[in-house]
């Protein structure tokens, strides 16, 4: 046990898995770039360095730098996972999945089903999500809620060192095509992260504060906010059950009605759009299955409907921040 | 020419005999109501999977178009199964999940066109580069036709198999039409064997109305990639002797185009003319195999008719491997 | 004023259009058909006849057969229309979006914010949604909630002949990027609709029943499945205000709050996905903003969780039916 | 050899001055901290843009990639606007909205590099189609990166401008690297051109530390647009000076590739040996002219610097044109 950051956790979940499993196998935009320059070679793992190293540990015939052409190799990734490796793929921004929507959402995604279940994709794609760098609308999007719309796909949404490890660590043993997403202002965070290689499970969610006046539910980096919000909420007497789904699909509907049954109320925090997006699904979860605990509103914090600016004022009103989880709160509390 | 031998020969011919027969029957099948979905029929086509599939071992992988009933046959797929999987029965290949588009049999090596045409490109680069990591010595072909080689994904994918000198065979079914646009039309320099030279790859054309000029030049192909030299492609020029799909007005070609190529360019007779010309085989057992051939599509066709649909308790079955 | 089909109806509003200004333009595969050719030019107007004989009153400048290249072709279309044109491109099925995602979420959705506001995109693209024969899944999927989750877009899902003239006419003069849901199941339907042209405001929806006992949303070919039941309820006594949106983006939440008011119940019928679809969505607006007059859970009425299957029985249990229609409302009246 | 005048030689050389010295100081800046978003620097391909735009009038449209500061202001975009976009001021170019990799202004023909690098050819299909359908005159030339050409939507593209003979040209940016994989392990065959020539249009290459060859390559492919000849692609063949974006290490390639490329592949320097030893301009006033772009990069820096951010309200403008 050690402290790592989130990039170190992965790097680790990834590395644990090439060791454990010859199948598996790494593909992407400089994922350990330097291909034929005149350079090194191992000499980016990805523009955020998170898989450095790989390369030199297991070579080029499973650490395999792209041509920038996305539908071309997750197109062959699919292939490939469909032939019994364990793809492990990078898509840099998950913006990006603009060119290759069609590979993941309608391939991926239905492979297994539309052919009567006869085979299985093993396939687990990285990406980044998040906004904050001020790097404009098409690099800054959180799309699991598009993800999560397809059936047949998984979506992971690690929001702390720890989960990002093992849950990876599942994303890359689970038979079935996923999503991990990982929030690109996170990759410093530090916690204490085991050394050997641990499986979250998917579909359960983690309760990180139990309170009982005020279910929050928050995904990815929102946790944190939510958390600092639950801090200063405590501090004026309202105890805050603090749920992080982990995974979005599947999705721990138990534990969020769960919980919702005891406190009533329900503010869920959500860096993905408002419209179609994550909070909508969650809320609308609970407006019919909950239906009969609710004693106020379901309250959404989440982005206005915009596309996302670069400019960094601009940029800091567009994600939801600890003052709104406070109004959002307090106003169900009061309610 | 022909490297195969006499059996080799008979068997191709059932081959693309059952692939004929069981297209004529689908067209009236279809006229009749009974198919359910959209059907692109294979008729005219046949030389062209016959050809390649006769140089494919288990170890490879077919990767089919959404005109899948030809090649599924030429695969080597349970022909009842295919028939069921067109009528969308329980019993079908895909357990009545795809129809007639999503003709898949892994266990033969059989892999369904996928949604957005072209795909097959990159999942081949997929099962390619599998093979050669795995080591199974197995080979990837894909088949797109003339109007799939316009989508990105497959400039792409030629690019990463020519990279990763994969063990590739793109086969390019130049039927003249992608729907109702002509190929001169919509390919710049209406040539597509260039588009290999491009991605640096031999790209060659063989008439489809030549089952020994298509199976040459697959052999040839196949070949290369198993001796790990790369890619190459295929341009195979044949006509479809129906419209794009059942209920197809063809308006947008010459009402006598179809009708030429039948007279002129059909692979099955010239296959007839050429190996009995040559003494290879005789008339009287060709026709041997068109009666067993009509007999087995009778059967198929009663037997896929009469197969039911999927339990509708099913619904949900196969979505994903591990639990959700 | 004539009986017309839907097919005719969305015709003539193209061809209104194209009389109307010279800048509208049509793109697409096929949406002549028969280009380069040994037959006739004008042969098919798309796989189901819908823009036939568009060819021959507006010429080849202005009727462009496409390749088969969605990426190129929509992209090309957004450049014409950021250099004033206005073009209306045929998307085959809305599944292909998955081949030039990128161009429409990431590009014509994002263009004018981007840019700080120095361009519009009068781009219409028009494209086939819902299931329903047997071609599986994907070609059947009804994904304007994927792309109602983009903020830039306009989605536009019309019901019936009458508004698909009326809406397609709107959407081409509007100087936005629109998506043109047609359900493929209701090209024949017939209704009178007027042979000049007229434009339905986008973001109104249509009170299309009149109750007061529960309020029934419905989108595109499930209003007519929600109007079947609601003519049943009605015998039972249950009064149904049927609404049909019209428009996910922009959304008339007003209508569906204030009927929510009256009555307290919400039903959502629909044919997009369970997980943050338009049921989700609209549920999560009233349980936010409408919780106050909910007297009973918010049912949704969607298809599962599941990729779209081929056999007939197996997606007729895929779609909602009236009979789960009458289930969720008497629930829901029930409570 | 150059077909320009004294006076337009010295306006090249003035905006490839202008475009180095922005770099130069921009690279200095965001080592600083100042500068927000990721920063993709230009310097050592100005021959390129500049090449290129003195080709274009008021009618045409340049398709910029996300290393958009140089051909920005080779295009006649205000620097001043330009840096404050750089910076997301509000007076940016588009309103601090885009920043970077985004610079876009309308009225002067330039359209900003749009998210999956590779679009602007598919943009600029369009560009050049309304140019024609409309009849002014214009055509669009798109920039592309080595990296980006193996996107779907370029060959795509290309073949779309090539089957409708559209006003359109396609510049490769060939700097050896998309991001820190070398075009040489990325690109089949190596060559760029050559895809050209399958899609059916003429493919050149030049070097791109020749404003020149880039010159006269771009005033042969324009004319031939305007004429209705149809699409071409230009190679140009350039070395970055810099990272891919700064703060990249640049381990992926040797340690003198960059310097080197800066004492022998400078298009500032080998222009100016080439038109002072043909006694074109005289190395004063060339001095000249950079007293005078240095003196103009400190107003523009401090002004960007000292510039507001947008509105806070004005986080929902500009979404929709018609209202919501
Ligand atoms: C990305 C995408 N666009 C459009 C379609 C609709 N479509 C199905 S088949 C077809 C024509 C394909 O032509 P070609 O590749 O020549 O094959 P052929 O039908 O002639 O065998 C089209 C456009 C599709 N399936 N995928
Ligand atoms: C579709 C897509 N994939 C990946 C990226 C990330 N990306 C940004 S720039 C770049 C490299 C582009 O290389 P090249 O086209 O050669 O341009 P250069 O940076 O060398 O000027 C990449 C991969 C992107 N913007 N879009
Ligand atoms: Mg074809
Ligand atoms: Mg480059």
């Amino acid at each position: 046990m050690a402290m790592k950051t989130y990039r170190q956790a992965i790097n680790e979940a990834i590395v644990g898995e090439m060791r454990r499993d010859a199948d598996v196998i790494l593909m992407g935009e400089d994922v350990a770039g330097g291909a034929g320059g005149s350079g090194e070679d191992d000499a980016w793992g990805g523009p955020l360095g998170v898989t450095k190293g790989l390369l030199s540990e297991f070579g080029p015939g499973r650490v395999l730098d792209t041509p920038i052409s996305e539908a071309g190799f997750i197109g062959a990734a699919i292939g490939a996972a469909a032939s019994g490796l364990r793809p492990v793929v990078d898509l840099m921004f998950n913006d990006f999945v603009g060119v290759c929507f069609d590979q993941v959402v309608n391939q991926a995604a239905k492979y297994r089903y539309m052919f009567g279940g006869q085979d299985q994709i093993p396939l687990t794609i990285r990406t980044m999500i998040g906004a904050g760098l001020s790097i404009s609308s098409q690099h800054s999007q959180s799309l699991y809620p598009v993800f999560s719309y397809f059936a047949g796909l998984k979506v992971l949404v690690p929001s702390s060192p720890y989960d990002a490890k093992g849950l990876l660590t599942s994303a890359i043993r689970d038979n079935d095509p996923v999503i991990f997403c990982e929030h690109k202002l996170l990759y410093d965070m530090t916690e204490d992260v085991p050394d050997e290689g641990y499986a979250i499970p998917l579909g359960e969610a983690s309760l990180l504060r139990e309170g009982g006046d005020v279910t929050v539910v928050a995904l990815s980096r929102m946790v944190h906010v939510a958390s600092d919000a639950a801090a200063i909420l405590a501090r004026e007497g309202i105890e805050t059950d603090l749920l992080d789904p982990r995974t979005t699909t599947p999705l721990d509907t138990e534990s969020i009605l769960e919980s919702v049954e005891a406190t009533g109320r329900l503010v869920i925090v959500d860096e993905s759009g408002p419209r179609c997006g994550m909070a909508s699904d969650i809320a609308a979860l609970v407006a019919e299955e909950g239906f009969g605990d609710l004693r106020a509103p379901i309250v959404k914090v989440t982005p206005p409907h915009v596309p996302i600016p670069a400019a960094p004022n601009l940029e800091a009103l567009y994600v939801p921040d600890v003052n709104r989880v406070l109004d959002a709160v307090r106003r169900v509390v009061a309610y | 020419m022909a490297t195969q031998s006499r059996t080799e020969l008979l068997a191709a011919y059932r081959t693309m005999a059952t692939m004929r027969a069981f297209e004529e029957r689908m067209h009236i099948e279809f006229a009749g109501g009974g198919v359910p979905g959209f059907v692109h029929l294979y008729a005219g086509q046949e030389a062209s999977a016959a050809g390649v599939c006769a140089n494919l071992t288990d170890h490879d992988v077919l990767l089919n178009t959404h005109r899948a009933h030809g090649p599924a046959i030429a695969r080597g797929a349970d022909i009842f199964a295919v028939a069921k999987e067109i009528y969308c029965r329980g019993e079908g290949l895909c357990r009545g999940r795809g129809g007639s588009a999503h003709l898949h049999d892994t266990k033969n090596g059989l892999w369904a066109a996928n949604s957005g045409v072209g795909s097959g490109v990159a999942l081949g680069c997929g099962a390619a580069l599998a093979a050669r990591t795995r080591g199974t010595g197995g080979i990837a072909v894909a088949l797109v036709g003339d109007g799939a080689v316009n989508q990105g994904v497959v400039s792409e994918g030629l690019n990463l198999a020519s990279i990763w000198k994969l063990p590739l065979v793109v086969v390019v079914e130049n039927n003249g039409y992608g729907e109702a646009t002509a190929a001169g039309y919509a390919i710049a320099g209406g040539g597509i064997a260039r588009r290999a030279e491009a991605f640096d790859m031999p790209g060659v054309q063989v008439d489809g109305s030549d089952y020994f000029a298509v199976f040459e030049a697959a052999a040839a192909a196949a070949e290369r990639a198993r001796r790990g030299k790369g890619p190459s492609l295929i341009e195979v020029e044949v006509t479809r002797f129906f419209g794009h799909f059942e209920g197809d007005a063809q308006t947008y070609r010459s009402r006598d185009e179809a009708e030429r190529a039948r007279r002129e360019r059909d692979c099955l007779a010239n296959f007839r003319r050429t190996v009995v010309a040559e003494g290879i085989l005789d008339a009287g057992e060709l026709d041997l195999v068109d009666t067993d051939v009509a007999d087995l599509i009778d059967r198929v066709y009663a037997e896929a008719e009469a197969a039911p649909y999927p339990p509708d308790d099913e619904l949900m079955e196969f979505i994903y491997a591990d639990s959700l």
